[in-house]
């Protein structure tokens, strides 16, 4: 038992939904029970992982190994670190949260659904405690397919728009990235003489710069168009206003951090020298800026609800590449506390237009306002997650955004007095936003009778809420748990980084 | 008991209530609001009184700070200082009192408590009672962190604190549209602040390498850092982004152009939050990295200026504004802009010396105003007021205080700081002629605008309506008790910090000074070591303000008590105070045409409509800029990014198409393209 | 110098032959040309010394698939299609690519004909018995399996071809 | 013109019965026809091997001529018999009227 | 000489003749025994039984290998070889085989055409394969070609009264036969320039002459373009969408599955084999001709909406792909061809069977329309259905990912960077037209309430495939192992 704990917490949603898949299809409650049942047995087998792991100890934990296609070099191979432990949480959590939320929201093909969201669920948890590339990939590639249909089957009227292009778009980058993998792959064998996707023996190889920025950029557009980077982006407001609720609150809370973790974990683990070239570098943060200001400009424009979340999250996300490309403690730490932090506000925010969504079945933002008379606990509600996002210290998008600047501006100030805008503008169209829906009078009679949160709603949010709290006022244990997994990845990419003078290279923009 | 290790306790306090008002409070509104009129002043008690103590106890101490970790907040990753030397990010849960701190937590708690007190009164009869004592509370408790903080990133947290509660007390009438865009507007331009905060704090963690303040203090004390006398260093560009963090949250030029429209909110907040303390956040926020200013002249210089201009601009607008709490909110601006040119000028005990002056008599004028307000069942324009003197006397007699302690009339609290500052501004190293101009029109100024208020209010023909009229009463025992105590804070807060020139007074009436200035050492006090003081020209500036000062108040009377427009309401009630001005209506229309109309109107309105073009102008431009950009991103991300993916899908049907066409169905054209594919292939081999 | 007459009188046949068969209108002249081609074809395996091969061509193309084609030629009632255009529309593109691709590989063959000349130097078969005892020695030792295949094939052929052309049940 | 012939000329001759079998299937509309071009172009092959096997002097040629033959009996009475189901469905023997299926 | 028919022979030759056989057996058994029609599905049986010697034999011969620890034997001659490569081939004609007869019963049946002759058909045609796989002379392999060939032709043209099939069939037969014309003058070509039809002995002629002669290249264009049309590949591909759409379900999932299978093992044996010398003459030309397939066969199924022909398009571009293991060259790239075959064949032949399911006597089932809402009427269909389109697009953890990786990687390691671009950014084109087939099955509302058929063989046959693309994916190790001891070197 102990010794398997990734696997059990890897394979409970998936046995989880081959159970669910025996259930009369007819049964929905049965159906419901047993799934809420199951992501919420997903989320507490997950818990032991937070006190079994250990911080101060570096590299992976409670590896598990197993050979799956030996002639291949292909290994069953589990592992986690902070980052991913981190993630992993994440993922559980706001997986039973989404099912909780989709009790009634879900009225049609019921068994379908959850079985993906299951499934689903299990492809994220596999990315992110995948060791072994070839692993990664398939389960990267798993998730595509749940989403897809959970996009094309429960979602809005452009439905099969938004799906297709969401799976077109992921696709043709992951495929890239295939390439980029079986690069690395080969050049091992050249080297080593052996075959194997496990990354612990791929960050043993030397390759020159040319070859590695090759690798790279194959990366970066798996990575990018998942995070989503500007200008990768556009499948992102249509995947998330199309997809049912429970589907956006996954889509942004954990699927895009396979991007994030992506470039954390491979891109610059893996290409040290690539990763700290001066125009990848200078790109990758000029886009993340441009993503910033420009998502959070055109949130501003939104005239529809989840549009503009959807929007914001490519601001926030923007905020998490960039401090991945400070390329320093904090900046990296700052990012994954981020994408934790996006998590939670985003993820409350889309189960807030879905709660609105499920009464009135509009998400267009004239049609509301004054909501906060009829509906003063979703009001609260909102307003904790308008404050979450817009990074209010003593919660939770604070500490992530401040370390995030920390980090950029350490490396180059002039990327973090363009990221100060964000600040700025976040507060702007999250404010707007709620004055237009909660504020003022019920001028639209269809507000008028609207019921406010129920228990089960209100169960969805506290947890979120609580988290929010508990990183914005203690977020010590993540910084202890990231401070291992961060300083491997910095001092890869940078060597010397923590010596006790900096004899480090400098980056781009560093002001020295 | 210790209270100096308690002084954590005091924020906490506060906090508990708002928790209470805001989880269960909605419970406790329908069936026990006189819980909740005693809890929360209470908590705010507790907080007041735990200060007292531990106040009373740092006064004891040889050393006079005290500092209370809690926790480490923000975890400790390592990073580079801007020289290259290992730091870590980190930031303490803790609390520090000292001097500073100590003035701050006794006028916050003790201003807050007062105005508690007075919104049970006030604010007994409207809806959403426990949601208002919940914000209240909510906002002492970040006001608390933010001067009792021991870091500039903590004292971020009450910074940014106080902003939402200054946003949620603006916005808390949400029904109505003004206050919902009131509220977003002054969160976003705190906002813009704050971005300037952030970056200044991101400097020091780069320079210095720690927040802290006594790390901070220690560091610039150390003689690490020179003084950028000549030119603009590191230093001052981190002042700087500091000070614009200080613009925003005590808004001076050009971000003011929230807190007039912050005067959406109930009274009693504008009183607490806009002229008592949050707004001050700013100059305590300058005073505490005295440090730092002490070493950035040219930094320095640009706050002296800024507070200069925004104080005779602020002041000017009041002039002609009717709105009786648009006049105060000006007034504020204009004498949160005196503080800063005190910090510009290098005088930062004055600051805060005029910062607490200001809190008791900018307080009262505002509650007060509330109560005018309140019996006049919720007028707010001054042109339909007029001779209330009679009929709410406390009010009158208590705001009659605060008038002329604002107008610097010696003797009452506004003097003692007022002439101080400009003092100081006179004579500091740092301080120019200009300035003092500047500060002494301003005074005038203020003295006009004051007086031209309580005229219109309080004296003069009635010009309400019968109903109004007989309906006005004198405010419940809750809202004048507490008018009462802070009209005597006006008229006696002063007089710890009489001036050195009035030298029959014992030391012991400078105590706030000699409180204050070890902790924040002012330029002048170095400078003038050993120099002579100028007793001469002391005395004679002293005169001016007194004289400016009573010029405005007269110019005020002899302007709205025998306005020529109201002849009759002249005659009947000009008292004798007036009769000296009575005679001289004919300057009085020129004076009318030329001044009111002309210059302070006429001016006045341009500079108004310089503030509704330029400066509201350029907040509406940044929207309208917002608005263009976003448009524009719209469109790019309509036409160009998803355009090429279009074009993609388009050339998709474009490719699949023309090849589906050559499919005709006909086996020879099949086998023509065969051969033809035969073809192609001899012929690459051929021309390889 | 016999032999080079009857080569160029053989290659006329063939080739006038097949030229006619395509260009004839009527299916049964057509028939008739392929004939004569494919005679011609046969006169041209006696010159190589392959009699085996050209009595299998006699008999097997003329009597048998030319046969064939007649039958067909009469079952389907090809008169109406008689009248109707020869060719498709596409035929001037056909002839171009056509000629294309028998030009490159008239230059391939002439490039490619020294070449031909160095090849394996034709070993004098010794004592040459009779060409149908030979090819029978070779074609049921060492083709023994294509021959089994072949007969198979056939089987199919007739299988296939009886499926298709049966009436309908 | 009364050089010796080689084998290079028959495979001259047989390109151009190649050629000719070729455009038969491209140009010609009558199935029957171009079943018969078909044939030509095997007769083309045949030729080619019967060349070479005169020129190796071997016989393997020849059996393959045989097999050639053989596919090619195979392959037109298949295809004949498939015509002949075409015709009872479609009363035409016409290759460009043969278009049901197409893009 | 002294003995024409050695035990050897024998051994090596028995499973054709059981094919054979059997086949023979099935003509004579379907007028002899089985005169009503019902009983013919009794046939199926047989041509299992068949089957199952057959696979007998053949794992006896692999046995055999592998006791001996030898690469290969050969027999009649050097005309015939068994290796790993001819023994892995011929397990997947003897599945596709086996699969196509299971189904054929229903379908026919359905389509008012259920002769037995069918089943011989399929004997024989996996007869040809067999020698299209384990031939080593130019005269078997032609002759194993056109066996094939006949009975494809026969088969796709077995509806007799439908149009669509006399047109297919007729298509299909004239351009087979002028292919076959070019393929099999290129090969007297070859035996002009060797003097033998023995592969080795081409090749080593090949050899001695180097790349760029004349009559060499004449010789491999020919080759190749006969070659090329048999595995549809672009230009020569056009007879596909046709053929694919006017034959009976069953045989366009044979065709698409075995013929295509058995072309590629005669390509492979060509290529390799006395075609390798003039590698740098046909690579680039493959490559051409791989990335020409690929684009033709992807965008030219976006716009289709008949379910046969888009998967006929998608058959033409995964020709493409298997031809870029070939171009790769190296061990990686051949294993690549070889797992890449195997797991076409369950898949496409998967996708088929599901499309043949819907067949009805009055529908014929193959419209994009015709699938909508299958998932409410027929989960299980729609849900392999679904596995097989993803396994076609190459997502994983399904087979067509493990076939599609071994391409990639050989192209990787061989430096052809930009065919493997281009071949990974084809599988996002292609994801496009496979998913227009789950959107129609699962997001379109059900238009058509008429259950979809079923039989014992049809489960069966689906099973096979569906587990089969699982199996391929998650667990792929002893089909890795078995490929790469198969490899042609």
């Amino acid at each position: 038992m102990n010794g398997h704990l990734l696997s059990i917490v890897l394979f409970t949603p998936l046995a989880g939904m081959l159970v669910l898949l025996l259930l009369p299809g007819s049964n929905k409650t049965l159906i419901r029970i047993w799934a809420n049942v199951a992501s919420l047995a997903g989320f507490l087998v997950s818990l032991p992982l937070v006190w079994r792991y250990d911080k101060t100890a570096s590299g992976f934990q409670m590896v598990e190994t197993a050979d799956w296609i030996p002639s291949l070099g292909v290994k069953y191979m589990l592992g986690i670190d902070g980052i991913s432990l981190l993630l992993v949480m994440l993922t559980t959590l706001v997986g039973f949260l989404a099912v909780l939320s989709s009790w009634s929201a879900v009225q049609e093909r019921v068994k379908e659904y959850y079985a993906m969201f299951l499934l689903q669920q299990t492809g994220m948890i596999g990315v992110f405690l995948a060791l072994d590339f070839f692993l990664f990939y398939v389960f990267w590639e798993v998730v595509l397919v749940p989403m897809y249909f959970i996009i094309g089957v429960w979602g809005g009227p452009r439905k099969l728009y938004a799906a297709i292009k969401f799976f077109l778009y992921t696709l043709a980058g992951s495929v890239l990235m295939l390439l980029g993998i079986l690069t690395l792959y080969f050049q091992h064998f050249e080297q080593f003489g052996f075959y194997t996707f496990e990354i612990s023996d791929l960050m043993k190889l030397s390759l020159p710069l040319g070859l590695q920025q090759w690798v790279f950029w194959a990366f970066f557009v798996a990575f990018a168009i998942k995070v989503p980077m500007f200008p990768f982006h556009t499948w992102l407001p249509d995947a998330h206003v199309e997809a049912p609720t429970a589907g956006s609150v996954v889509l942004a809370s954990v699927l895009l951090k396979m991007g994030t973790y992506g470039f954390l974990r491979f891109s610059l683990p893996l290409l040290p020298d690539a990763s700290v070239t001066p125009a990848i570098v200078q790109v990758l943060a000029g886009l993340s800026l441009v993503a910033i200001i420009y998502g959070a400009l055109v949130s501003l424009m939104q005239k529809d609800w989840k549009k503009l979340v959807a929007y914001s999250s490519v601001s926030h996300l923007g905020f998490c590449t960039l401090g991945i490309f400070a390329l320093n403690p904090n900046g990296l730490a700052g990012s994954v506390i981020q994408q934790v932090n996006h998590g939670i506000s985003t993820g409350m925010l889309f189960l807030i237009v879905g709660v609105i969504y499920e009464r009135r079945h509009t998400r267009e933002i004239k049609e509301y306002g004054g909501l906060a008379h009829v509906m003063p606990v979703y009001a609260t509600v909102f307003a904790f997650a308008m404050l979450s996002s817009a990074g209010l210290p003593l919660l939770n998008g604070f500490i992530g955004e401040f370390t995030i600047l920390q980090g950029a501006f350490e490396t180059s100030r002039v990327w973090a007095a363009f990221a100060v805008t964000g600040v700025i503008l976040g507060a702007a169209y999250l404010l707007w936003l709620y004055q237009r829906t909660m504020l003022g009078e019920v001028t639209n009679p269809k507000n008028k009778g609207l019921p406010d949160l129920n228990w089960r709603e209100l169960a969805v949010f506290l947890p979120l809420i609580a988290w929010a709290i508990w990183i914005g006022v203690y977020p010590k244990p993540y910084f202890e748990v990231l401070e291992k997994p961060v300083a491997e990845i910095v001092e890869r990419v940078r060597p010397g980084y923590f010596g006790q003078q900096a004899a480090v290279q400098a980056l781009p923009g560093e002001v020295r | 008991m210790n209270f100096l290790d308690a002084i954590w306790l005091i924020p906490l306090f506060p906090l508990a209530g708002a928790a209470a008002m805001l989880l269960v409070g909605r419970h406790l509104d329908r069936s026990a609001k006189a819980v909740i009129s005693l809890l929360c002043p209470g908590t705010v008690l507790a907080s007041l009184l735990l200060s007292a103590g531990a106040v009373a106890q740092l006064v004891g101490k040889a050393e006079k700070f005290h500092e209370v970790v809690l926790y480490t907040w923000v975890a400790g990753l390592p990073f580079r200082m801007a020289d290259g030397a290992a730091a870590v990010f980190t930031a303490d849960w803790g609390f520090l009192l000292d001097p500073l701190s100590s003035v701050m937590i006794l006028v916050v708690t003790g201003i807050s408590f007062i105005i508690h007190v007075y919104s049970v009164g006030y604010m007994g009869q409207e809806g959403g009672y426990y949601r208002f004592f919940g914000y209240l509370n909510l906002f002492v408790f970040f006001m608390l962190m933010l001067v009792l903080a021991n870091n500039y990133l903590l004292l971020f947290v009450g910074w940014e604190g106080v902003g939402l509660c200054s946003y949620l007390l603006i916005g808390f009438y949400f029904h109505k549209k003004s206050a919902s865009d009131a509220g977003n507007k002054a969160f976003i331009v705190n906002r813009i602040g704050d971005a300037g905060f952030i970056l200044g704090m991101l400097l020091m963690f780069a320079v210095i390498g720690s927040v802290r303040f006594l790390d901070v203090n220690q560091a610039l004390g150390s003689g690490r850092f020179a003084a950028e006398t000549a030119g603009f260093g590191v230093l001052s560009l981190m002042a700087l982004l500091l000070f614009v963090g200080a613009t925003g949250k005590s808004a001076q030029f050009p971000l003011y152009v929230w807190l007039p429209d912050a005067m959406e909110g109930p009274t009693p907040v504008s009183a607490l939050i806009h002229a008592a303390t949050m707004v001050t956040a700013g100059v305590y926020m300058v005073a505490r990295s005295h440090a730092l200013f002490r070493l950035t002249p040219e930094t320095s210089l640009i706050v002296a200026v800024v507070g200069a201009f925004t104080a005779i601009l602020a002041a000017s607008i009041a002039l002609v504004q009717n709105d009786i709490k648009r006049v105060l909110a000006y007034s504020t601006v204009s004498q949160l802009g005196y503080m800063f040119m005190a910090c510009g000028v290098g005088a930062y005990w004055v600051a805060i010396f005029h910062l607490y002056t200001h809190a008791f008599f900018k307080a009262l004028l505002f509650l007060g105003s509330g109560s005018v307000i309140h019996a006049m069942g919720g007028e707010q324009d001054m042109r339909n007021m007029g001779g209330l003197k009679d009929k709410i006397p406390v009010t009158h007699w208590t705001m009659f205080a605060g008038s002329l302690a604002i107008a610097g009339i010696p003797g009452l609290a506004g003097f003692f700081s007022k002439d101080e500052i400009l003092w100081q501004v006179y004579s500091s190293p740092w301080g120019a002629t200009a300035l003092y101009v500047v500060g002494l029109v301003t005074a005038a100024m203020t003295a006009f605008y004051m007086w031209r208020l309580m005229n219109l209010t309080f004296y003069g023909q009635p010009r309400m309506d019968g109903h109004t009229a007989a309906h006005i009463h004198e405010s419940p025992r809750t809202m004048t008790v507490p008018l009462a105590v802070l009209a005597a804070g006006s008229v006696l807060a002063g007089w710890i910090g009489v001036p050195k020139l009035w030298s029959v007074f014992p030391e012991a009436f400078r105590a706030f000074e000699h409180w204050l200035e070890p902790a924040v050492p002012s330029i002048a006090a170095h400078a003038a070591e050993g120099a002579p003081h100028e007793t001469g020209i002391e005395w004679m500036l002293m005169l001016l303000s007194v004289a400016v000062a009573l010029g405005g108040i007269w110019l005020a009377r002899h302007f709205y008590v025998h306005r020529p427009q109201l002849p009759d309401a002249l005659a009947r009630s000009a008292g004798g105070l007036y009769t000296t001005l009575s005679n001289k209506w004919y300057v009085d229309e020129i004076y009318g045409y030329l001044f009111v109309d002309g210059l302070a109107k006429g001016g006045g309105s341009a500079l108004a409509r310089f503030d509704n073009r330029v400066v509201d102008g350029g907040v509406n431009g940044a929207g309208w800029m917002t608005r263009l950009g976003s448009t524009l991103s719209i469109w790019w991300d309509t036409w160009i990014i998803d355009g090429s993916v279009r074009l993609l899908s388009f050339m998709v049907k474009v490719f699949s198409y023309p090849m589906r066409l050559l499919q005709t169905g006909l086996f020879q054209s099949y086998a023509l393209a065969f051969v033809l594919g035969i073809l192609a292939l001899f012929a690459w081999l051929l021309v390889r | 110098m016999i032999d080079t007459l009857f080569f160029y009188l053989f290659a006329l046949m063939t080739l006038g032959g097949g030229v006619l068969t395509i260009t004839r209108r009527s299916a049964v002249h057509s028939a008739i040309w392929l004939i004569v081609s494919l005679a011609g074809a046969a006169g041209l395996y006696l010159l190589q010394k392959a009699e085996f091969l050209f009595a299998v061509q006699i008999i097997l193309y003329v009597g048998g698939i030319v046969l064939l084609f007649l039958f067909v030629i009469m079952l389907v009632n090809l008169d109406q299609a008689a009248r109707e255009r020869q060719f498709n529309r596409q035929w001037w593109l056909a002839l171009a690519s056509a000629l294309g691709v028998g030009g490159l590989i008239f230059y391939f063959l002439r490039a490619g004909s020294g070449s031909l000349q160095l090849a394996a130097a034709p070993v004098p078969s010794p004592v040459l018995e009779g060409n149908t005892e030979r090819l029978a020695d070779v074609l049921f030792s060492q083709y023994l399996l294509p021959f089994e295949v072949a007969s198979i094939l056939l089987l199919v052929a007739v299988v296939g071809s009886v499926i298709m052309a049966r009436k309908r049940v | 013109m009364f050089h010796p012939i080689t084998t290079v000329h028959y495979l001259v001759l047989s390109a151009a019965l190649l050629l000719v079998g070729t455009i038969g299937v491209l140009a010609r509309r009558n199935i029957v026809i171009i079943l018969m071009s078909i044939e030509l172009i095997l007769n083309a092959v045949n030729i080619n091997l019967i060349a070479f096997s005169h020129y190796f002097q071997q016989v393997t040629g020849q059996i393959f001529a045989i097999f050639v033959i053989t596919v090619a009996v195979a392959e037109a009475a298949v295809g004949l018999g498939i015509l002949i189901a075409l015709f009872q469905n479609k009363e035409t023997v016409l290759a460009d009227e043969v278009d049901l299926l197409k893009w | 000489m002294s003995q024409y028919y050695t035990s050897v022979d024998h051994f090596v030759l028995v499973p054709a003749i059981l094919l054979a056989l059997f086949g023979c057996a099935v003509l004579l058994f379907d007028f002899l025994l089985f005169p009503e029609p019902r009983q013919r599905k009794y046939l199926v049986w047989f041509v299992a039984l068949g089957l199952v010697f057959t696979g007998g034999a053949l794992w006896r011969q692999q046995h055999f290998l592998s006791v001996q620890k030898i690469d290969s034997i050969t027999a009649f001659g050097g005309t015939l070889t068994i290796d790993g490569f001819a023994l892995f081939f011929n397990w997947i004609f003897l599945a596709a085989s086996l699969i196509v007869a299971l189904i054929s019963y229903k379908y026919l049946e359905t389509a008012g055409e259920h002769q037995g002759e069918i089943y011989g058909l399929i004997l024989l045609a996996n007869c040809g394969m067999f020698f299209l796989a384990a031939g080593t002379d130019l005269i078997t392999l032609f002759i194993g070609l056109e066996l094939m060939a006949l009975c494809f032709y026969v088969m796709v043209g077995f509806l007799r009264g439908d149009r669509r099939s006399n047109e297919a069939a007729v298509k299909y037969l004239l351009l087979g036969a002028f292919s076959s014309g070019f393929l099999v003058y290129g090969f007297s070509v070859l035996y002009g320039l060797s003097g033998s039809t023995k592969l080795a002995a081409i090749r080593m002629a090949l050899e001695s002459r180097g790349a760029s002669d004349p009559l060499v290249i004449l010789a491999l264009v020919t080759v190749s373009v006969g070659l090329l049309f048999k595995i549809s590949a672009v230009p020569f591909h056009m007879w596909a969408p046709d053929a694919y759409e006017g034959a009976p379900t069953t045989v366009t999932a044979y065709l698409a599955a075995g013929s295509k299978a058995a072309s590629f093992a005669f390509l492979m044996r060509m290529f390799m084999g006395p075609l390798a010398p003039s590698r740098e003459l046909w690579e680039p030309l493959l490559a051409v001709v791989a990335v020409a397939s690929m684009t033709v066969g992807n965008f030219a199924a976006i716009t289709q909406s008949n379910v046969k022909r888009l998967l006929a398009y998608s058959s033409i571009s995964h020709a493409g792909y298997i031809l870029l293991g070939l171009i790769a060259g190296n061990d990686t790239g051949v294993q690549g061809v070889l797992v890449y075959v195997l797991v076409y064949v369950f898949m496409t032949m998967g996708a088929f069977l599901v499309v043949a399911a819907l067949r009805r006597k009055e529908m014929l089932g193959e419209d994009l329309e015709d699938m909508a809402g299958l998932v409410h009427k027929s989960p299980g269909y729609a849900f392999l259905m679904l596995i097989f389109l993803l396994s076609l697009a190459g997502i994983p953890p399904t087979a067509g990912f493990i076939g599609k990786y071994f391409i990639f990687l050989s192209l990787i390691q061989t430096g052809h960077y930009v065919l493997a671009v281009i071949a990974t950014l084809y599988v996002a084109v292609a994801i496009y037209y496979y998913f227009r087939i789950v959107r129609s099955m699962f997001i379109s509302p059900l238009t058509d309430r008429a259950p979809a058929a079923t039989s014992l063989g049809l489960k069966l046959a689906l099973a096979v495939t569906g587990l089969m693309t699982l199996l391929i994916g998650i667990y792929p190790e002893p089909f890795l192992s078995l490929a790469q001891n198969s490899l042609l070197r």
